[in-house]
This record gives C-alpha cells, structure tokens and sequence, in this order.
C-alpha cells in the first residue's frame, strides 16, 4: 500500500489528505494513473492531473519505487 | 555563474509580501531597468463577486519548480536578479498574491523576463486556488 | 470618462520617486495585474564610467506630454490608473529617474501599456540627459 | 525681437538658456529653423532639434505669432 498526497480539487475528491493504492512498486506513472481514475472516476471529469514523484513532475514512462512521494497535481492556479 | 541560484530570491509565505523588498533584492548599480508584476485579489471573476480566495501550495515542489523559472528566466533574458514572492492561505479582495521583480542593464529584457515568469508560473508551479462567493466555493481551473 | 485625466497621475519631481506611492495610487479591487517599471542610474554607459547623471526638464511642457501618454496608454490598453513620476537634478549611480506604474483587470495590457510608456516617454518628453564622467560631460543622444 | 528658450545642448551652444532672433512674426517655424542653423551653425550638428511653440511641438507651417512661446528642443533623454 502506498500513500499518494492529494491537493486542491484532489483532496476534495479523495475525502482527504491522502489516498491509498496497492500493487503500485514496479508499475509506471501511466498505470497509477488509470488505478486512479477506476478508484476515483472524478478525477476523470478534471480538465486534467499530472502525477509528482519526489517532487518532481513525473513522465507516464517513469516507474515507482518503494519509498516515492506521490502526490497528485490537479490543474494549477498560481499568480 | 558558480552558484546556480545566485541573485534568485524565491519565497513561498504565509504573510504578506512586500514589492519593496522585492524591489531591493534586484537592484543593483549596473542595470538601468527594473520591471515588477504584482497580482491582486480581484472582487469580481467570470462576472460573479469574490468574497475571498484561499491558495494551497505543495510548498517544496512550488519552491523548486518557482525556483526553475526565476533560473531559467535570469538566463534566458541575461537578467541580473529575480526576486519571485508567493503567498499561500487566505486571501482578501486586494490583497497580493504574489510579486515578481527583475532588474537588467536594458528595459527590454526585463519587461520580457518578468512576463515570462508570470505565465510560467501560471502554468507549472502547483499552487491552487480556491474561490470563496456569497453562495459556495470551488477549485479554479478544476473542470472544463 | 467624465476627466479626460481620471486617474492619472504624472509627477516631475526634484527629490527621491516613490515605488510604494505610485503602486498605492494605481491598486484598486478590480484589478489583478499591476506592472511597474523603475529606471535607475547605470554605472556604466556604452563601456565608460558614469559618475552621476543631470536631468533638465521643459517642466510645463514635460508634464504635458507625460500626461498625454499616460492618457493614451490607459485608452488604448484598457488600464484603470496610470501613475508616471519622473526626476530632474542630480541623480547619483543607482538612483531612480523614473517610475511607471499601470493596474488593469487581466495582466497582459499591464505589461503592454507600462512598455508603452517607458518607450514613449523617451521618444516625446523634453527631458534632457547629461553624462558626467571622471574626463568630462556631455548631454546623451544629442550628437551622431 | 523674440526670446527663444534653450534646453540641453542647445543652451551650450546658445551659450545661455535664451537666444534673440529678429523679424519672426508672421513666419513660418520652418523660417525660424532655418535662421537658427544660419546664426548658430552648430544647431546642424545635432542629430535633430524640434521647436515648442506654447508648450506643444510645431510642425513646419505653423506660423509665428507675437508672444508666442518659443522653446528649442534638442534631441531628448528622458528615463
């Protein structure tokens, strides 16, 4: 089980903080996405969501390890 | 350039922001230009009244990717410092949200550096942004 | 607009210019993007030492062609306060000569009109320049 | 007789902030640059020089009036 911190709109739709997922040491940033969008289909009507790892904006290539922060970046509004 | 933040000043706060300690960041006896941007709480968005907006940051991957964009800006446009403000938490209509501020030895080049960093901002650093209106709330940017 | 000069405001002053004073006269709750512009005192012009500037004004014709661009700047790009203060006298090596400041709803005329202004206002203000250097002075754009 | 005021460059080389010229009224701001360059020939040297004429710049054709206030703008520097 691993822990993927939630922001904004995320923390709206996850109920929360945090969400939790299993199975996803090994697995790429692209299949974390679509375990998220069957657990959680709002995040589907986002207009989108990128996925950090390490603090860092993460490719759907790129594979988990044990020990990754993950959080979820709904759209950003700064400025 | 030895230290690759040298004459980057990037702040994420918590309290008020001041142009004027902006503006003394970047000033310096060789640039004859210094241009700033300040973003204010407007009272009206998409027609409807604001009461106030609350801004929630993912602090040190905003500081880093805030970071990025003063670096790249200060290379790109051979600027000579960056001072880049953002303020998280609650919002009054007026108040700032965030400050930026480049000097350069030229004016062209700041006016482009310090536009530059703002839509860039806009479009990478994870900071968001909840607007409060008489009749509810909601994330900005969220859904289409 | 019932004064053609509603919110504006254009200075020509011989002591120190005021950032904080311009950005308090052009912030206002419906506008989200301010943009200021401040031009100091250079060290160096075209490789040679400066040791200070002396800027002579046409004052009452100064003031009227100040006032003319920053009317045409908030016509044309929509801005809701213009603040443009400019210095005569002796001004020392990282002294301020000019301030511009600009508020508008949305940041990108922000941007656009405060260039405007700075680029106008070298074209158009009888304002005058002299150089002076450890070897001697002389006024700057006046010879080929 | 009319006063002219001079600024900058032009007050060196009028060699003070007024310069006289005769017989101006009636003639056009063209005349009067023209009479400038032949008094003062270092007027020519200047990448340009404008005439103010009631605190507004005159073009060519305008003509001369009694009590008007005529001003010689070198080229300008301000910023």
């Amino acid at each position: 089980m691993m822990k993927i911190q939630c922001f904004g709109v995320a923390r709206d739709i996850a109920g929360g903080p945090y969400l939790t997922l299993d199975q996803l040491e090994g697995r790429s940033v692209a299949e974390l996405r679509q375990a998220l969008l069957r657990t959680y289909p709002a995040f589907g009507e986002l207009v989108s969501f990128a996925i950090a790892r390490n603090e860092e904006y993460a490719s759907d290539e790129e594979r988990i390890e044990a020990g990754d922060q993950l959080v979820i970046i709904p759209p950003v509004a700064g400025g | 350039m030895a230290d690759p933040n040298d004459h980057i000043d990037v702040q994420l706060s918590a309290t008020a922001l001041s142009l004027q300690v902006c503006r003394d960041f970047v000033v310096h006896p060789s640039c004859g230009g210094l241009c700033f941007f300040e973003g204010t709480i407007r009272d009206l968005n998409l027609g409807a009244t604001v009461t106030h907006l609350e801004f929630e940051a993912y602090a040190p991957m905003a500081v880093k990717e805030m970071t990025k964009i003063a670096v790249a800006a200060r290379n790109d446009f051979g600027l000579h410092a960056v001072a880049l403000h953002h303020r998280t938490g609650d919002l009054a209509i007026g108040e700032t949200a965030v400050i930026i501020a480049v000097s350069s030895v030229h004016r062209k080049p700041a006016f482009e550096g310090c536009e530059f960093i703002i839509d860039e901002l806009k479009k990478t650093v994870p900071i968001w942004k909840r607007e409060y209106r008489a009749d509810g709330s909601h994330w900005l940017n969220a859904h289409p």
